[in-house]
C-alpha cells in the first residue's frame, strides 16, 4: 500500500532521514519506534505531504505521491495527526472534528445559497458524527470549549479525534499516547483495532508505549538515525541489543508493567484491599 | 441677528503647515467686518471653523456639520480641490450653500454642476503658469528644468507653464513631478540638472517639499536660478534657508490692482500679527471679505448671495479695498454699487465662478520678499 | 555622466538617507521581534523626538549635543506611553495593541503640533556645502550621521547577543510565560524594550531633521518606508533592519533612472514585494508572528 | 441647531457609516474569518471608486470615459474589478505570513495610490474625476439624501446577509480552522491558497462596493481619498473595536468610530474661537484617546467573536 | 513544616473555577506524585503553585510565606522551578541559550551546570547550536528539563516530563528525578505514565474534576483497584 525508498530529509547539513526504505501492507498496523531524534515524525511528515524530500519516493497505492500536497493526499486518503497537538485554538472541541470531513457542499461559497437544505442536511449528519466521537473520548463536557483551553492530554485526544470523522485508507499516528489516561488508553486501542479490522484502516502507530506496541502492532519498525534498523514482530524488535542499548536501555525489564504487577508489596496490599472489601 | 459663516481648513493634513496663515487671513476680514459696524443691522459675522483635512472624506463631514448643525449660509474654504469638490457636490451645492474657495486651483472645479454656488478668489491653475513663462521669457531665460509636487496646485501649474514657454520657443530641460513628504530629492534635481538648464521652476510650497527642493539644489550646487510660484513665496523659506543664499530665487504671486489692495491688506494683516507672505493668505482675505460683502448685498437672502457676490466683486461700481467695510456698507444701504478690489486681483468672477489672476514677480530683500515687476 | 557624478548626487544622497530610515527600521523590528506588534506610532514618536531635540536646540545647545539628550528624554515618553497605553492590553490578541499605537500615533502628532505648531523648522538656518573628499562630497552632518548609525547598530547587536538582558529580550519575545518562569521580569524587560525604542526613534526622527526639515509630519512621512525596510531585512532582525533601510533608501534615489519621479515611493515597496517572493520571510529570514 | 438640521446630519453620517461597514465587512472576511492581515483597504476602496465613476460619468477629454453607463453597471463593475484585481495580488502575497503580508498590501495600495494620482490618461490624476452622478441626486437636499442612504442600507443588509450566511456555513468554520491553524488545515485536506485566494478575493469586491457607494455619494473622487489613515486603518480600527469576527460587531464598529470621528468636533468646537485651530489637533487628540479609552475597557470588541454554535439536531 | 502547603485552592483561568478545593503538601526530600483523567486540572493544580492562575480561596504556603498571588519570577527567585507541560522551551532560541535561560538567576560560573545537563541528555550536545524548536518532540522535553535542572531549587514541579520520551530516557528521568530528590530537593510530579511513577515515589495524589479523589503512598495507591481501574488503565 505504501512503499518508501530511499527517503532522504537534510536539514542545512544534518540528514534527519537517512535513505529510509519502508513498506506497509494493506491492514497492518506497523509500529516505529526508535530512539528521540531517529527521524520519526520527519518521516511522517514526508510521507504526509507536509516537508518535500531531499531524495527519493513514495508510492501510494501504486501511485508516485512524492511531490504531492498534504491537501492533496488527504483526499487520496491519507491522514495523520500531530505529536505535537495542533488544535484550532478557536475553534470549539466540536467544530474541530465537525470540519474534517472533505467535501461538505457548505464549503462552496455557492452551495450556500442555491443548496441550503443539502448542506443543512449534511451539517446535521457530520455533527451526530462529531459528537459520537467526542462522547467516546470523553470529552463530550468539553465539546462548546475553545479547543486552546483544553488541556494538553484532551488536546491529543482531539488530534485523535480527527481521524475518525473521515474514511481514511491510512492513517499515520504520532505518538497519540503520550499524556493520555492509561484507562482512556486502553479504550483507543480497542478503537484502532476495530477501525482496522472492521472497517480496513491501515495505520503507522509512532510510540514508545511498549505496551502499545505489543498489543497493536506487527511488524514493528525501529529506526535509529533516520534509517531503518531492524524490522519484525514486536519480541524480535524488542529483544535485538542494538533497540535494547539504543531505545530500551540497559534495562528493558524495568519498565515492563509486569515488573510492578508481580512487585510483591504490591500484591500483598492488594490482597488486603480485597480482604476489607469482603468484610 | 447674527449670521454665520463656515470657515473650512485643511488644518490637520497634508497642507497643515499652510492652513493657520489662511484661516487667520479670513478671520481678519470678518473681524474688520465685525469692528465697523457688523453686517446687516449691525449682526455679528459668526465663525464656524471646520476641519477638511484636505481629503473628502473629512470635507464632506464638516461641510455637512456647518451646513446642517450651524446652519452657515456660505463658506470660505474648503481648501484643497478634492475637498471641495466633495463636499460641493455632495452637501453645499444640494443644500443651496455659496461656496468661496481661496485654495482650490484645480480645472475641475470649473466644472462642477454648481447652479452658480461655488466660486473662487484663487486663478485656475492655468493662468499662473501662463504668466509665469511670458515673464521668463520677457526676462531673457529660454531653458528651464520644472520640477512640480504632484498635487492639483503642482501639476495644473506646470502643465500650463510648460505648454505657454514652449509655445513661446523656450526649451523645456527637464520636467519631473516628485511626491509629498519624502526625505531626499537629490537624486530627482540630478536628474533634472542633466538637461543642462541653469534654471529651476518649482512649483510647490514653500513650508513643504518645495523647502526641501530648493535647499538640495542650493546645497549641491545643481543650478543657479531658481523660480517658484506663490506657493514657493513663503517665509519658511528664508528663515530655514537665510536671506543671502536666496539672491537667485524668485517668485510669482497674485497681487491685487496698483497694489494698492494689496497694501492695505499687508498692513492690517501684519498688523494682526499675521504673515501676509505666506501662500494663499490674500485670496483667503478676498474670499472672506467677498463672501461678507455678498451676505449684506443679500440682505441676508441665501438664495440672493450668488447674484450678490457677483454684483459685489465685478465692475461697474465704487472701488472697495481690503478693509473698507463701513464704506462698503454705506454706499450697499444707499443702494450704489460698488466693486471690491481685492489683495490678490479685481476678482471679475466668469460665468463660471473663476477669476484671471494678476501676478507680480517678487525677489528676496532682506528678510522678506519684495516686488521686482508686474507680469502680464 | 561620470562615476563621481553618480556617487555624489545618487549614492550618497541613498545611504544617508538608508541610514535615517535603517535607524527607525532597527525600532520597528525590535518592537515587532520582542513585543510581537507592528508599531505605528513609531514615525510620531521621531517626530516627537526630533521636536524634542529642537527644543533643546532653540534653548541654546548644540544639535549633536542635544541628541543624546533628546534620546534620553523620548525613551522615556515610550516607557510612559508603554504604561499607560500598551502595558494593560499584552494579554489580548497583538492585533488590538496596533489600534492602540494608531491612536497613540494621532495623539503624539497633535500633542507637536499643539506645541510646536505646524511649520516647517531647521536645527540650523543656512545651507551648508560639501566639503571634497577625492572628488567624493560629503557634509559634516552626513559624516556624523553615518557614524551615529554605525555606533548603534553594533552597540545593540553586542547588547541582544552579549548581555543577559539581550537575551532574556529575546527570551521573552519567544515565549513571555516561560521566560516569566525563569525569573526573567518582564515588566523590567519591556521597558528597557523602550527604552532603546524610544531612544532610537528619537534619533531616526533627528537625523532626519538635521538632514532636511523639522515638522509636524514627518515622521508619518517616514512610517512606510521604516516598515518597508523591516520587513525587507526580516521581522526581528537588527542587520536586516539596516540591510533594509539602506537597500530602500538607494532603491528610492536610484528608482528615478528608471521611473518617473512620482513613482519615488513606490520603488521601497515594488523592491520589497519583489525580494519577498523570493525570500517569504526577508533577507535574512525573519521571524513569523 | 435644529431638528431638520440634526436629522440632515444624522442621514449623512449614516451613509458613511453604511459604507464603512462595508469595509469592515469585507475586512471581516479577510482578518476576522480568514486570518489575512490586508492593510491595503484604500486600495481596493480606490479602484471600485476609479471604476464606477469611470464607468457611470459623463465623458470627459482629458481621462479614460466617462461612458455614462447605468449606474448598476457601475457597481457590478466596480467589484468585478476591484476583485479582479484582488485575484492576481492574492495569488502573489497570500503565501507571506501575518506582517510580511501586511506590509506587502500595504505597497500595493501605495502602489495603486501612485498609479491613480499619476496616470492622468485613466483616471483624471490629481484633477480627479468629477460628473459623477448619484441616484436621486436630483431630489432636494434632503429626499436625495434620504434616497441615498435607503440605498446604503440595503447594500449593507444585503452584504451583511450574505457575509453572515458564509460565515455560518461550513465555509466559515473551515476558513476559521485555516486561520487559526494552516498546517492542522493542510493535512485534513483543505486547500489553503485557493480558499485564502477565495476570502482575499470576496472581501475586496466588498471593498470595491463600499467605493463606489463613496463616490456616487461625492459625485466626484479625487486622489486625497486613498489616504491610508482614513480609508485603511481607520477601518482596522472599527473592526478591532467592534469586534473582528463578528459581522455586527463590525458594524457597529463602523459606527461607532465614525461617530467618535464626527462628533469629537462638535465637542472641540465648544473650545473659544481665538483657539479655532488648535481645536482641531485637540481633536484629533482627543479621537486617539478615545480610541485607547474603548480598547482600555471593551478590548476584545465591543462584540467579540462568537462562538457559533452549529444549530441543534433536527 | 512541609515544604509545599496547598490548602483548599480554589480558582480558574477565567471565570469558572476549574479547581475546587485541591489540597497538596510535599515535604522536604519527598517525591510527590499527581496522577489523574485528562482535564483533571493537574496542570492547573501546579500553575495555581506558580501564580499563573486566578486564586479565589484557599491558601498556597511555601517554605513558611504565603506565595498566593506572587510573581512567577518572584517565585522563582524564592527557590520553586517549573516545567510547564507544553510550550516549555523557547523555540527560537538555541538550545544552550535554552540552558543560559534556565540559569538566568544564577550568577557566577555556570560551566559546571552546563557540564551536568549536557551529560545527563548527550543527544543535546550535538545540537546545542541548533533552535529549540527544530528538535524532536522527544529532545524538546529533554531541553525544558535540562533547562529546569541548570537552577538550583529547592522544589521542582515537573508537569509530564517522560511524554513523548523513549523508554530509555523515561527511566533516566525517573532516576535524575530520585538523585535529584537525594541531593536534597523536593519534587513535584504529574505523570500519565502512572504505574511507574507512583512505585518510586513517597506519596501520591489522584485528582479528578478538579479535587483531591485519592491520596496515599504510592503503593497503597497502586493497590487501591478503583484507582487502578478507573485511572491507572486496568
Ligand atoms: N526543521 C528542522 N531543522 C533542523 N533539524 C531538524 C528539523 N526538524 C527535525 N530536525 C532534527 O531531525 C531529527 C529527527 O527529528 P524527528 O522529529 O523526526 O524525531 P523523532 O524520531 O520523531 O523523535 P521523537 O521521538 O523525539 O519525537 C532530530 O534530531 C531533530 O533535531
Ligand atoms: N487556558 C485555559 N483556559 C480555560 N480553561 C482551561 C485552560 N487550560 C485548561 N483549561 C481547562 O481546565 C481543565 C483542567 O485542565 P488541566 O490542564 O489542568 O488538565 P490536566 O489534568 O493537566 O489534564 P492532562 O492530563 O490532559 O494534561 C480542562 O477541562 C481544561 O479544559
Ligand atoms: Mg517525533
Ligand atoms: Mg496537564
Amino acid at each position: 500500500m505504501l512503499e518508501v525508498d530511499g527517503l532522504v530529509k537534510a536539514f542545512g547539513g544534518f540528514r534527519a532521514v537517512d535513505g529510509c526504505t519502508l513498506r506497509v501492507n494493506k491492514g497492518e498496523i506497523l509500529g516505529l519506534i526508535g530512539p528521540n531524534g531517529a527521524g520519526k515524525t520527519t518521516l511522517f511528515n514526508l510521507i504526509a505531504g507536509a516537508l518535500q524530500p531531499s531524495g527519493g519516493t513514495i508510492r501510494f497505492l501504486g501511485e508516485d505521491v512524492t511531490p504531492l500536497s498534504t491537501d492533496a493526499l488527504f483526499h487520496k486518503g491519507l491522514v495523520r495527526t500531530f505529536q505535537i497537538p495542533h488544535e484550532f485554538h478557536r475553534l470549539t472541541a466540536l467544530e474541530n472534528l465537525m470540519m474534517v470531513p472533505p467535501g461538505q457542499p457548505g464549503e462552496n461559497l455557492f452551495a450556500n445559497w442555491l443548496a441550503w437544505g443539502k448542506v443543512q442536511r449534511v451539517e446535521d449528519e457530520v455533527r451526530r458524527k462529531a459528537e459520537d466521537t467526542l462522547a467516546f473520548l470523553e470529552l463530550s463536557h468539553v465539546a462548546h470549549e475553545r479547543a486552546g483551553n483544553l488541556s494538553g492530554g484532551q488536546k491529543k485526544l482531539l488530534e485523535l479525534g480527527r481521524t475518525m470523522m473521515t474514511d481514511a485508507k491510512l492513517v499515520l499516528l504520532d505518538e497519540p499516547a503520550a499524556g493520555v489516561n492509561r484507562t482512556l488508553l486502553r479504550k483507543l486501542e480497542e478503537k484502532i483495532l476495530i477501525l482496522n479490522r472492521e472497517r480496513g484502516y491501515t495505520f503507522i502507530l509512532i510510540e514508545h508505549d511498549m505496551e502499545m506496541i505489543e498489543k497493536l502492532c506487527h511488524p514493528v519498525v525501529c529506526m535509529a538515525e533516520g534509517k531503518v534498523l531492524i524490522e519484525g514482530d514486536f519480541h524480535t524488535v524488542r529483544s535485538d541489543p542494538r533497540v535494547l542499548e539504543a531505545y530500551l536501555g540497559e534495562t528493558p525489564a524495568a519498565i515492563e508493567r509486569n515488573e510492578f504487577e508481580h512487585d510483591p508489596k504490591v500484591e500483598e496490599l492488594r490482597e488486603q484491599e480485597l480482604h476489607k472489601e469482603d468484610l | 441677528q447674527n449670521v454665520k459663516v463656515g470657515l473650512l481648513g485643511g488644518i490637520t493634513g497634508p497642507i497643515a503647515a499652510m492652513a493657520p496663515s489662511m484661516l487667520d487671513a479670513s478671520r481678519l476680514a470678518f473681524n474688520q467686518v465685525n469692528e465697523q459696524g457688523g453686517i446687516l443691522n449691525g449682526g455679528r459675522l459668526e465663525v464656524v471653523v471646520g476641519d477638511s483635512a484636505c481629503n473628502p472624506q473629512n470635507a464632506t463631514d464638516a461641510a455637512t456639520k456647518a451646513v446642517n448643525i450651524d446652519r452657515v449660509i456660505a463658506t470660505v474654504g474648503p481648501h484643497c480641490s478634492g475637498a471641495v469638490l466633495a463636499a460641493t457636490n455632495s452637501v453645499a451645492v444640494p443644500a443651496g450653500v455659496l461656496v468661496v474657495t481661496p485654495s482650490g486651483t484645480s480645472p475641475e472645479i470649473t466644472r462642477i454642476n454648481d447652479r452658480d454656488l461655488v466660486f473662487r478668489t484663487v486663478p485656475s491653475d492655468d493662468y499662473q503658469g501662463r504668466a509665469l513663462a511670458r515673464t521668463l521669457k520677457a526676462r531673457g531665460i529660454t531653458k528651464v528644468a520644472v520640477a512640480y509636487l504632484n498635487n492639483d496646485y503642482g501639476k495644473g501649474l506646470a502643465e500650463s507653464f510648460k505648454a505657454e514657454f514652449e509655445a513661446g520657443g523656450g526649451t523645456i530641460a527637464g520636467y519631473s513631478g516628485h511626491e509629498d513628504g519624502k526625505a531626499s530629492y537629490r537624486s530627482d534635481l540630478a536628474q533634472l540638472a542633466r538637461g543642462g538648464a541653469d534654471t529651476l521652476v518649482i512649483f510647490d510650497y514653500g513650508d513643504g517639499t518645495g523647502l526641501t527642493i530648493l535647499r538640495q539644489a542650493l546645497e549641491n550646487n545643481f543650478f543657479k536660478t531658481f523660480i517658484g510660484a506663490d506657493g514657493m513665496k513663503s517665509e519658511a523659506v528664508i528663515r530655514s534657508l537665510g536671506a543671502a543664499n536666496l539672491t537667485n530665487f524668485f517668485a510669482s504671486a497674485p497681487v491685487g490692482e496698483a497694489s494698492a489692495s494689496l497694501d492695505a491688506f499687508r498692513t492690517a494683516f501684519s498688523a494682526a500679527g499675521g504673515n501676509p507672505d505666506a501662500i494663499f493668505t490674500t485670496t483667503s482675505y478676498d474670499a472672506a471679505f467677498l463672501v461678507a460683502l455678498a451676505i449684506e448685498k443679500a440682505g441676508g437672502d441665501r438664495s440672493k448671495l450668488a447674484e450678490a457676490l457677483r454684483a459685489v466683486a465685478s465692475a461697474p461700481g465704487e472701488p472697495i479695498l481690503p478693509g473698507e467695510w463701513a464704506k462698503a456698507k454705506k454706499l450697499i444701504a444707499e443702494g450704489k454699487d460698488i466693486d471690491y478690489k481685492g489683495a490678490a486681483g479685481d476678482h471679475e468672477f466668469d460665468r463660471a465662478g473663476d477669476v484671471p489672476g494678476q501676478y507680480a514677480f517678487f525677489k528676496v530683500s532682506g528678510n522678506t520678499y519684495e516686488a521686482v515687476g508686474e507680469m502680464k | 555622466m561620470t562615476l563621481l557624478d553618480f556617487i555624489n548626487f545618487y549614492l550618497v544622497p541613498g545611504i544617508v538617507l538608508g541610514s535615517i530610515y535603517a535607524v527607525g527600521a532597527i525600532g520597528i523590528t525590535l518592537v515587532f521581534g520582542i513585543l510581537r506588534f507592528a508599531h505605528f506610532a513609531h514615525g510620531d514618536m521621531a517626530t516627537l523626538g526630533a521636536f524634542i531635540a529642537l527644543a533643546l536646540v532653540t534653548a541654546g545647545m548644540d544639535p549633536w549635543t542635544a541628541l543624546p539628550l533628546a534620546m534620553a528624554i523620548t525613551a522615556g515618553v515610550a516607557i510612559g506611553i508603554d504604561r499607560t497605553f500598551y502595558d494593560y492590553l499584552k494579554a489580548r490578541p497583538k492585533i488590538v495593541t496596533v489600534m492602540a499605537s494608531l491612536g497613540v500615533a494621532l495623539m503624539l502628532r497633535s500633542v507637536v503640533q499643539m506645541l510646536w505648531g505646524v511649520d516647517p523648522t531647521t536645527y540650523v538656518t543656512g545651507i551648508v556645502r560639501p566639503t571634497d573628499y577625492f572628488g567624493i562630497l560629503l557634509r559634516p552632518r552626513e559624516l556624523y550621521t553615518l557614524t551615529a548609525v554605525v555606533l548603534i547598530v553594533v552597540g545593540l547587536e553586542l547588547f541582544l547577543r552579549r548581555s543577559k538582558w539581550g537575551k532574556a529580550m529575546r527570551a521573552m519575545s519567544d515565549n513571555p510565560d516561560l521566560a516569566r518562569l525563569s525569573g526573567v521580569d518582564n515588566r523590567k524587560v519591556t521597558m528597557l524594550t523602550w527604552a532603546i525604542v524610544g531612544a532610537l526613534t528619537a534619533a531616526s526622527g533627528f537625523m532626519l531633521g538635521i538632514n532636511t526639515e523639522v515638522e509636524s509630519m514627518m515622521g508619518w512621512h517616514l512610517l512606510l518606508p521604516m516598515f518597508a525596510a523591516a520587513i525587507l531585512g526580516g521581522v526581528g532582525r537588527v542587520q536586516g533592519a539596516v540591510l533594509g533601510g539602506l537597500i530602500v533608501g538607494i532603491a528610492e534615489e536610484l528608482s528615478v533612472f528608471i521611473l518617473p519621479a512620482q513613482y519615488k515611493a513606490a520603488t521601497a515597496f515594488a523592491l520589497l514585494l519583489l525580494i519577498l517572493l523570493v525570500r517569504p520571510r526577508g533577507l535574512l529570514n525573519g521571524k513569523v508572528l | 441647531m435644529d431638528i431638520v438640521g440634526l436629522a440632515n446630519y444624522a442621514v449623512f453620517m449614516a451613509i458613511l457609516i453604511g459604507i464603512y461597514a462595508l469595509l469592515a465587512l469585507g475586512l471581516n472576511i479577510q482578518w476576522g474569518f480568514s486570518g489575512l492581515f490586508n492593510a491595503g483597504i484604500a486600495g481596493f476602496f480606490a479602484i471600485g471608486a476609479y471604476t464606477s465613476a469611470i464607468i457611470t460619468s459623463i465623458p470627459a477629454a482629458h481621462r479614460l470615459g466617462g461612458f455614462e453607463l447605468p449606474l448598476l453597471l457601475g457597481w457590478a463593475g466596480a467589484m468585478v474589478v476591484a476583485a479582479a484585481i484582488a485575484w492576481p495580488i492574492g495569488k502573489i502575497c497570500l503565501r507571506f505570513r501575518a506582517d510580511y503580508l501586511a506590509i506587502a498590501t500595504i505597497g500595493i495600495a501605495e502602489i495603486i495610490r501612485l498609479v491613480i494620482r499619476t496616470e492622468g490618461w485613466l483616471t483624471g490624476g490629481v484633477r480627479g474625476i468629477t460628473g459623477v452622478p448619484r441616484p436621486f441626486g436630483d431630489l432636494p437636499y434632503m429626499q436625495s439624501q434620504i434616497a441615498y442612504l435607503a440605498i446604503v442600507i440595503v447594500l449593507v443588509l444585503l452584504a451583511y446577509l450574505l457575509v453572515e450566511r458564509q460565515l455560518k456555513a461550513p465555509w466559515g468554520r473551515m476558513m476559521r480552522a485555516i486561520r487559526d491553524n494552516e498546517n492542522a488545515a493542510a493535512a485534513m485536506g483543505k486547500q489553503i491558497a485557493a480558499r485564502r485566494l477565495q476570502a482575499f478575493v470576496f472581501g475586496s469586491a466588498l471593498m470595491g462596493l463600499a467605493g463606489a457607494l463613496f463616490v456616487h455619494f461625492n459625485r466626484s473622487i479625487t486622489p486625497e481619498a486613498i489616504d491610508p489613515m482614513i480609508a485603511t486603518f481607520l477601518i482596522w480600527i472599527m473592526l478591532i473595536l467592534g469586534g473582528s469576527g463578528n459581522n455586527r460587531g463590525a458594524i457597529l464598529g463602523a459606527a461607532v468610530i465614525w461617530i467618535i470621528w464626527s462628533v469629537s468636533e462638535l465637542l472641540t468646537d465648544r473650545l473659544p474661537t481665538e483657539l479655532a485651530i488648535q481645536a482641531k489637533y485637540v481633536r484629533v487628540f482627543i479621537i486617539g484617546l478615545t480610541l485607547q479609552l474603548v480598547l482600555r475597557f471593551r478590548p476584545e470588541g465591543i462584540l467579540p467573536e462568537r462562538q457559533p454554535v452549529p444549530p441543534p439536531r433536527t | 513544616m512541609p515544604l509545599l502547603d496547598m490548602k483548599a485552592v480554589r480558582g480558574g483561568y477565567g471565570d469558572a473555577d476549574i479547581l475546587q478545593g485541591v489540597s497538596i503538601t510535599v515535604a522536604e526530600k519527598e517525591i510527590v506524585v499527581i496522577v489523574g483523567p485528562n482535564g483533571a486540572g493537574k496542570s492547573t493544580a501546579m500553575k495555581a503553585v506558580f501564580g499563573l492562575l486566578n486564586v479565589r480561596g484557599g491558601s498556597i504556603v511555601f517554605d513558611g510565606e504565603d506565595i498566593t498571588g506572587w510573581a512567577p519570577n518572584r517565585i522563582v527567585q524564592r527557590g520553586i522551578c517549573y516545567v510547564p507541560q507544553v510550550d516549555n522551551v523557547f523555540r527560537e532560541m538555541t538550545v544552550h541559550e535554552n540552558f543560559e535561560m534556565g540559569g538566568f538567576l544564577r550568577k557566577g560560573d555556570l560551566s559546571a551546570a552546563y557540564e551536568r545537563v549536557y551529560e545527563l541528555f548527550p543527544d543535546l550536545k550535538a545540537k546545542r547550536r541548533n533552535l529549540a524548536g527544530d528538535l524532536s518532540g522527544g529532545q524538546r522535553q529533554m531541553v525544558a528539563m535540562g533547562r529546569a535542572l541548570m537552577l538550583d531549587p529547592k522544589l521542582l514541579l515537573l508537569d509530564e516530563p517522560t511524554a513523548g520520551l523513549s523508554p530509555k530516557y523515561m527511566e533516566q528521568i525517573f532516576q535524575i528525578t530520585r538523585d535529584v530528590r537525594d541531593a536534597g530537593v523536593s519534587i513535584l510530579l504529574v505523570e500519565q505514565h502512572a504505574k511507574q511513577a507512583l512505585a518510586f515515589c513517597d506519596r501520591g495524589y489522584v485528582l479528578a474534576t478538579g479535587a483531591n479523589r485519592h491520596e496515599g503512598t504510592g503503593q497503597a495507591l497502586l493497590a487501591d483497584r478503583e484507582v487502578a481501574e478507573m485511572f491507572l488503565g486496568g
